[in-house]
């Protein structure tokens, strides 16, 4: 009667395997008719509140900003107004305490309107004022949240700093952020609701950069009282998405925002846009899709599988991706190419490199030996051979920290010290006391600590191949690996020698990347380096505050030429950020700065369905090899079971 | 018994106090509040205000020993709080990720010792013969080979070429199910080697016992020996190994969860370390401290319940 | 690294001393002459003599050339230049779209940077016998030490350890590991460490069991009665009964720390890159795999090379319980 | 007409790798209501032959040749199934150890009615009833708490009472007692073979009473026979055997307690021991140990000496009626 009840089990087990339904498809089933994007993301995103959020994805297609880049535009990139109505009027302005700053008049379209949320009254979304993009951007002035980019504008909207010490001392008695109080660099227009300004400590001309992040986003009012920091999971914004779906470490949906009136598909693009294709839905309205499907998967393996199973449409590279798309530098992999996958790279402005500690005794200071010293393990490291080995050839080679398509990059430049040149480093080794790595005067071997927070595999492959570079030149490389909290946390402190180090701009301008050379944004700040040149840091000053134009230009040159002398950092390479799309999706464009452009995709799904069913046809062999071994296995068993059932007579026999 | 009971809560308390204890001494000795700052706000490079703002809001700025006896306090009071990284409540994100690990957990679990105390029990009646030593010789060659290897070889085959089952993912509710099916066949299988040779090793040791031979001579039948007469004997052993692992399957498989994209507590708690935030770390902890000390004593109960010699006192 | 140096040396002599003793002992060397009549035991056996042998190769370190890092015997064997990609076993050229040809003979193929995977699997198996090795002399005194002052004295000294262990215990097993791995840092030395603070209780456990029955026998009683005192009594009565389960355990215990490298590895907590472990080698072969075309043979000389190690103990653990106990033979 | 007659039973013991044998030609027979005592050493086969006719030998071991009759069916012919519904039912069976031989974790009422109920006998109320029936006649006062307690809730003495009851549920022909009052006290023992006795004789059983000790023997078999490494050396009527034994070992046997009834001495005056199973000397068996072997005893087997109902094997063996008074 136990033997029964097993073999019940064991039947409906069977039976529900069945109803299942042999079928390795992870999405859930879509309205008849509709098309969603599939794309996947690596972990809930941290946050849905504009200002608490640092990555584009999913944030930009719920809160749009004043401007947006241009979707086809390139070199340089363009901004265009998304809810702007008119570009800023910037003026001149006298501060109270005598300084010149500047005005920036903004005025928002008329009509804009948030989306249906149950926090407005009758749950209808209400029209946007300027007094929204106001609150948004007073929001980031609540400790609570940590905004991310409220440095860029903490010190240079009049109060705005006042303000936020005023919310941290309300902190520190447990009460939330004071919205109510008046921050005198934000103006609202008595007369016109669509109307405000913003007023500058100092010249400011990024800021119509920052007016499209989406930390400058119009934020309801409403919806912080009705979910207050539970705005992360629950957005209220006006593009062109709504979330209709959230499911934690599972799933997001979005679905197209009926409230949004925004720009269209745009009609002129780049040289090569046209005969692409990307110009086919010219003047369509936005979203180009009935929605995207974000599945949840951590593990990076499985969810790369997905995509090539076609249950994901378009794969951002990472590093661990890199060889599994392209057999050589730039090249899609045969089979690859037999899908018809389709690559798509942009350069992102990013710089990646290592940097010196400049206070490190061995290391650092502006002497010419120590310079020789860095210069020479600048020489040492073939940028190339990195490049092709983890990224397969998808980065330019840096000399410099300005990225191409920011102002002052000189594609001509090359620096002296950009390797490999052995020889050279040798020399330059020598000179600085250290022939063939071994100071000469105590005849002790030159140790260089290279400390990394590489914690995966590649990471620490990586970590191996530039010490081996190092270690060319007779210096002992050690490899000193931490978790990643402690390394940044080294990092900060300035407990190392040489790191492995990168960055992006959020916004292209060059300032965003010479500011890591400027001695007053030393450790903690983005200087950790501790770089300090005075000539440079007078440069960096007149820099700052100017238009691009050849006149900038030359500054950042003299800075360049300065700095690639004195050779706090070596570096490698500008990435490209590569992303290859399924041949159904169409208007495929990656943007060249870190934004989310998902609306603009569109998908053909006739040819998605013909394919993924094409690729995913079960292969039957393994059944046979299991049955095969199963056999062998147990025809042995078999035999045994037969043998014992006639043993007695058997032994009889042998009597 | 309830005697008994009363005397494990009462021996409950300190060991859960030293759990709180380990758990805080050993978080601060491998990172600083400061550093979990860092590492939790999201801006690239955080500024000292933000640092300090992050650290007054989470209670962190408070001197170590009233942080200790808050914490303790309200963990003992079930009341876990809020994330430090995302803010969400704890509670919830338990709720959610309870029923999917429960699910594969349980499969696992179930599944594991189902399909080993059959294979254990069929290798055990073949005792001697070479279907037993080939048998032997397969678990411990299951037990050599590593789950990432039974993972890898999972996927691959029943995901990739057979597209029976999703690689990975998850989804709530009955259709969820098919995704859970991979991860339990996994763990079943990756589990099986040393389930199969310890419950031999269990059942042998039992089918050697005076008992069976009395039974036999009784002429009671060889599948109602094995099932009524070994199998209950043998079942006290085979009751500890599962009851020491039933936390587990509230607090899930690290690595199948993660693996295979299962939304439940096991991921919760790697990325909560991945992520250093303390607050889900230290709740995790002790859940997992009340989970292991009930599961102790349901030990002990279902002894009693089995072997009719033992008696909770 | 010279502490790691030291650990090596410490393995080797309780390896050493352990074998000595069972030789000796007429118990053992029963169970072990009881070997040689079985193949699966030789087989074993002569695993572990190999793996011995390349662990011993990759223990001495050759005279260092001028500008070069120090090189052990095993470096010097696979002396050989990096490739620029990879190559499948036995290729003669790299797997790159216009081959180019090897820089020298790889019988198991180059992972994905061009080193060679038979080198890399040669190299984890000092690493893993260190982490068995060196994390079960650890475990044995810890467990030792706490079991046998439990068992013997009982009363508060048992209460007080049981206190320990239970809440080491109760803590999610890999939970501790991972926050003692943090607090100490990575490294070879590091993990073993980490790895015998969370893995003595279950001796532990047993050594108490065997001390609290071993402390009722007569001979116990009446060493008591004869008036010797408690450390004699431990060392010359209880210990010499409490060797078996000891080292069954220790075999026991080295394969199951082997395999929970691999885990660490995976969570990214294993030991850096240049150690060389096969935990690292099958946790790069992950993504390697989804390479086109596949690159299995990294994971596969990895898993075989753990495959082996593991069996072989687990084999030599079987032989050893059945030629001490034969009532655990089965029937 | 005998129930159980076993013939020349050959059983081979797997010993590393080798096979030895362990019951080397046995024969015997029983009648119904008589009892036949087995008597040796410790290791010379008794319960191997036990376990030989009721086919339930340890897997290293087998029966290669021999027939066991009972009620003249040959039970070595039989399928395993079939042989299973002759255990319990024709032939019961109890063993030495009573703490063991129950399962300790299921109710003594439930293993008697197990008994029942494995050859399809009796449902419920009619199990229930004939279970406690049986309990009552191996003299259990309190058959009903009884049945409800677990077997380690009970004394020894009421455990092999509880054993026979199950061995004897189903009216077996016969019923084979291995060593039954071995770890009883003594007062115990008595009373236990009393029960024996009473039952048999009720019920005409054949008994096949398993025991190293003559004194048992000697209270409660009608017949004895006496094994020596595997073979029957001498056997026939209690009374006649113990007034004169024919072959050395069985009056080294009965030498060694002659001073008393002492189980603890049994043996001490055979000197040397007996050797393990597939190391057993040429010619007689016994004459390593044997004080009055001669030449032909090292190398030439004796054959069986018969005379009446009695049997031995030995070279010199002395019998009649002449030497027994």
């Amino acid at each position: 009667m136990r033997l029964k009840s097993a073999r019940l089990i064991a039947w409906l087990a069977a039976a529900a395997l069945v109803a299942a339904g042999c079928d390795n498809n992870p999405l859930p089933a879509e309205p008849p008719g509709k098309a969603y994007l599939h794309l996947s993301l690596g972990d809930d995103p941290t946050s849905l509140d504009p200002s608490g959020s640092l990555l584009p994805t999913i944030v930009d297609n719920l809160y749009p900003a004043y401007f947006s880049y241009d979707y086809l535009k390139r070199n340089p990139l363009r901004l265009n107004l998304e809810l702007g109505a008119a570009w800023p009027k910037r003026e001149p302005y006298r501060l109270p305490n005598g300084r010149m700053g500047e005005r920036w008049s903004f005025r928002l379209r008329k009509g804009l309107r948030f989306q249906d949320d149950a926090c407005f009254p009758g749950g209808k979304g209400r029209e946007i004022v300027a007094a929204d993009v106001v609150f948004g951007i007073k929001r980031l002035a609540d400790p609570s949240i940590s905004a991310p980019y409220f440095s860029y504008i903490e010190n240079r909207v009049w109060g705005l700093a006042a303000f936020a010490e005023h919310n941290s001392e309300r902190l520190k008695h447990g009460l939330g952020a004071d919205f109510d109080k008046d921050v005198p660099g934000l103006r609202l227009d008595p007369k016109d609701r669509y109307a405000f300004q913003i007023i500058l400590t100092e010249p400011f001309p990024e800021l119509k950069y920052v007016m499209a992040l989406r930390c400058c986003a119009p934020q309801a009012r409403e919806a912080w009282n009705a979910y207050g920091p539970e705005i992360r999971r629950h957005p209220v914004g006006c593009g062109p998405y709504v979330l209709s779906e959230y499911r934690p470490k599972q799933r997001l949906l979005l679905t197209p925002n009926p409230n949004w009136t925004g720009p269209s598909y745009p009609s002129e693009g780049a040289p090569g846009d046209a005969e692409a294709g990307l110009l086919d839905d010219a003047g369509k309205p936005l979203p180009r899709n009935d929605g995207i499907l974000y599945s949840i998967l951590k593990e990076n393996v499985s969810s790369w599988n997905q995509f090539l199973q076609g249950y994901q449409d378009a794969w951002s590279l990472n590093q661990a991706n890199y060889q599994s798309v392209m057999t050589r530098p730039g090249q899609l992999s045969p089979d690859m190419k037999r899908r018809g996958i389709k690559l798509i790279t942009a350069m992102i402005p990013n710089i990646v490199g290592f940097i010196f500690n400049m206070d490190d005794p061995t290391f650092g200071g502006l002497s010419l030996a120590k310079r020789k010293l860095r210069q020479a393990i600048s020489l040492s490291i073939d940028r190339q051979e990195i490049i092709d080995l983890f990224v397969q050839g998808n980065a330019l080679p840096a000399e410099f920290l300005v990225p191409p398509g920011i102002g002052g990059y000189d594609p001509s430049y090359r620096n002296p010290f950009s390797g490999p040149n052995l020889t050279k480093a040798q020399a330059l080794l020598s000179e600085a006391g250290f022939p063939n790595g071994i100071n000469s005067k105590t005849g002790e071997r030159l140790v260089l600590h290279y400390d990394s927070g590489a914690q995966d595999s590649l990471g620490r492959q990586f970590v191996s191949l530039v010490s081996r570079q190092i270690g060319r030149l007779g210096i002992e490389v050690v490899q000193r690996s931490w978790r990643p909290v402690v390394m940044s946390d080294r990092q900060v402190r300035g407990q190392f020698q040489f790191i492995g180090f990168d960055w992006y701009a959020d916004y292209p301008d060059p300032e965003m990347f010479l500011l890591m050379l400027y001695s007053p944004n030393k450790r903690p700040g983005m200087n950790r380096s501790n770089y300090r040149n005075p000539v440079v840091d007078r440069l960096f000053e007149k820099v700052r505050i100017m238009e691009d134009g050849p006149a900038r230009a030359a500054l950042i040159h003299r800075v360049r030429d300065i700095v690639v002398e004195d050779c706090p950092w070596v570096y490698l390479g500008h990435y490209r950020s590569v992303l290859i799309s399924q041949p159904w999706l169409r208007d495929r464009k990656q943007p060249e700065v870190d934004a989310d452009m998902t609306r603009y995709w569109a998908i053909d799904q006739p040819m998605r369905q013909r394919l993924v069913a094409e690729w995913n046809r079960p292969k039957l062999w393994p059944i046979g090899v299991v049955a095969l071994f199963a056999g062998v296995g147990l025809a042995p068993v078999v035999v045994a079971a037969r043998s014992r059932g006639r043993r007695s007579i058997r032994e009889r026999g042998g009597r | 018994m309830l005697r008994y009971l009363v005397r494990r809560i009462f021996y409950a308390g300190p060991i859960l106090l030293g759990v709180c204890l380990a758990t805080f001494a050993l978080f601060y000795l491998s990172v600083s509040p400061e550093q979990m700052a860092r590492r939790n706000i999201s801006a690239k490079n955080p500024t000292q205000a933000q640092i300090r703002d992050w650290l007054v809001a989470r209670g962190y700025d408070k001197p170590l020993q009233e942080q200790f006896t808050r914490h303790a306090r309200s963990l003992f009071l079930l009341d876990f709080g809020k994330s430090d990284s995302t803010g969400e409540p704890i509670a919830q994100r338990l709720r959610q990720g309870a029923v999917p690990s429960l699910i594969v957990g349980s499969g696992v679990l179930f599944g594991s010792v189902g399909a080993s105390v059959i294979l254990a029990l069929f290798v055990a009646a073949f005792r001697g013969t070479y279907v037993d030593r080939w048998a032997t010789v397969l678990c411990v060659a299951g037990m050599s080979v590593t789950v990432l290897v039974f993972i890898i070889a999972g996927q691959y085959l029943f995901g990739k070429l057979l597209v029976w089952f999703p690689l990975a993912g998850y989804q709530s509710g009955i259709g969820g199910l098919r995704f859970a099916v991979l991860p339990i066949l996994v763990g079943v299988a990756s589990a099986l080697g040393a389930n199969v040779r310890f419950y031999r090793t269990v059942i042998l040791d039992e089918m050697g016992k005076d008992y069976v031979r009395t039974a036999r001579a009784k002429g009671v039948s060889e599948p109602r020996v094995l099932f009524v007469h070994v199998l209950k004997n043998a079942a006290i052993p085979i009751l500890t190994s599962f009851v020491l692992s039933l936390p587990f399957v509230v607090t899930g498989s690290l690595l199948l969860e993660s693996f295979f994209g299962i939304p439940g507590i096991g991921s919760y708690m790697v990325d909560a370390i991945d992520g250093q935030d303390f607050a889900v770390v230290r709740a995790m902890v002790f859940l997992g401290t009340v989970l292991y000390l009930v599961g102790a004593v349901l030990t002990d109960v279902s002894y009693a319940l089995v072997d009719p010699r033992v008696r909770l006192e | 690294m010279i502490l790691a140096d030291c650990l090596a040396g410490l393995v080797v002599a309780a390896c050493a001393l352990a074998l000595i003793h069972m030789l000796r002992s007429p118990l053992w060397s029963r169970a072990v002459s009881g070997f040689r009549r079985r193949p699966g035991a030789m087989f074993a056996v002569a695993v572990l003599g190999l793996y011995s042998l390349v662990a011993i190769a990759d223990s001495f370190v050759l005279p260092a050339r001028a500008g070069q890092p120090p090189e052990t015997i095993l470096d010097k064997l696979f002396a050989r230049p990096q490739e620029r990609t990879y190559s499948a076993p036995l290729a003669e050229r790299t797997s790159e779209a216009t081959p180019q040809p090897l820089l020298g003979r790889h019988i198991l193929g180059t992972d994905g940077l061009g080193n060679d995977v038979l080198y890399r699997t040669l190299k984890g198996v000092r690493t893993a016998f260190l982490i068995g090795g060196a994390t079960t002399l650890l475990v044995l005194p810890l467990a030792l030490i706490f079991g046998l002052l439990a068992g013997y004295f009982g009363r508060w000294v048992d209460d007080a350890v049981q206190y320990v262990y239970t809440v080491f215990d109760s803590i999610p097993n890999i939970l501790l590991l991972i926050a003692i791995m943090f607090v100490l840092g990575q490294g070879l030395l590091q993990m073993c460490l980490a790895l015998g603070l969370t893995s003595w209780i279950g001796l532990c456990r047993i050594v108490r069991g065997e001390t609290l029955k071993l402390r009722e026998r007569g001979y116990v009683t009446s060493a008591r009665a004869l008036g010797y005192g408690s450390g004699r009594i431990i060392v010359r009565h209880i210990l010499p009964n409490l060797l078996p389960i000891l080292i069954i355990y220790a075999t026991l215990s080295f394969s199951r720390l082997v395999l929970a490298e691999v885990i660490l590895s995976y969570l990214q907590v294993g030991v850096p890159e240049y150690v060389g472990s096969w935990g690292n080698m099958i946790d790069a072969a992950r993504l390697e795999l989804t390479r086109e075309p596949v690159i299995w043979w990294n994971l596969a000389s990895a898993t075989v090379a753990i495959f082996l190690l593991v069996f072989s103990l687990n084999v030599i653990s079987d032989e050893l319980r059945d030629g001490i106990d034969p009532s655990l033979r089965g029937a | 007409m005998s129930v159980l007659e076993v013939v020349g039973l050959r059983t081979l013991l797997r010993v590393e790798s080798a096979e030895a044998p362990v019951v080397d030609d046995v024969s015997f027979s029983i009648s119904p209501g008589r009892t036949l005592g087995l008597v040796g050493e410790s290791g010379c086969g008794k319960s191997m032959v036990a376990q030989s006719v009721m086919q339930l030998l340890p897997p290293p071991a087998r029966i290669v040749a021999g027939e066991v009759m009972l009620e003249g069916r040959d039970l070595l012919g039989l399928r395993p199934a079939q042989m299973r519904d002759v255990r319990g039912r024709r032939m019961g069976m109890i063993f030495q150890n009573p703490m063991e031989a129950l399962n300790p974790t299921l109710t003594v009422g439930y293993q008697i009615r197990e008994s029942i109920f494995a050859h399809g006998r009796g449902v419920g109320r009619e199990l229930r009833s004939r279970t406690l029936q049986m309990l009552r006649e191996v003299e259990i006062e309190d058959a009903e708490g009884v049945a409800a307690k677990y077997p380690h809730e009970l004394s020894g003495g009421m455990r092999q009472r509880v054993a026979i009851a199950m061995a004897l549920a189903n009216r077996p022909a016969a019923l084979i007692a291995d060593e039954p009052t071995t770890a009883l006290d003594a007062t115990v023992q008595a009373a236990i073979l009393r029960l024996i006795t009473r039952l048999q004789r009720e019920m005409g059983l054949a008994v096949l009473l398993i025991s190293h000790d003559l004194g048992v023997v000697n209270e409660a078999a009608d017949d004895v026979a006496v094994m020596y490494l595997g073979q029957i050396v001498e056997s026939g009527p209690v009374d006649d055997v113990l007034a004169s034994p024919a072959h050395p070992y069985t009056q080294a046997l009965f030498a060694s307690r002659a001073s008393g009834l002492s189980r603890t001495r049994r043996l001490a005056t055979i000197e040397g021991v007996a050797p393990d199973a597939g190391s057993w000397p040429s010619g007689c068996r016994f004459h390593p140990r044997c004080a009055c072997a001669q030449e032909i005893c090292r190398t030439i087997a004796p054959g069986e000496v018969g005379e009446g109902s009695r049997r031995a094997l030995c070279h010199f063996a002395k019998l009649g009626a002449g030497n027994a008074k």
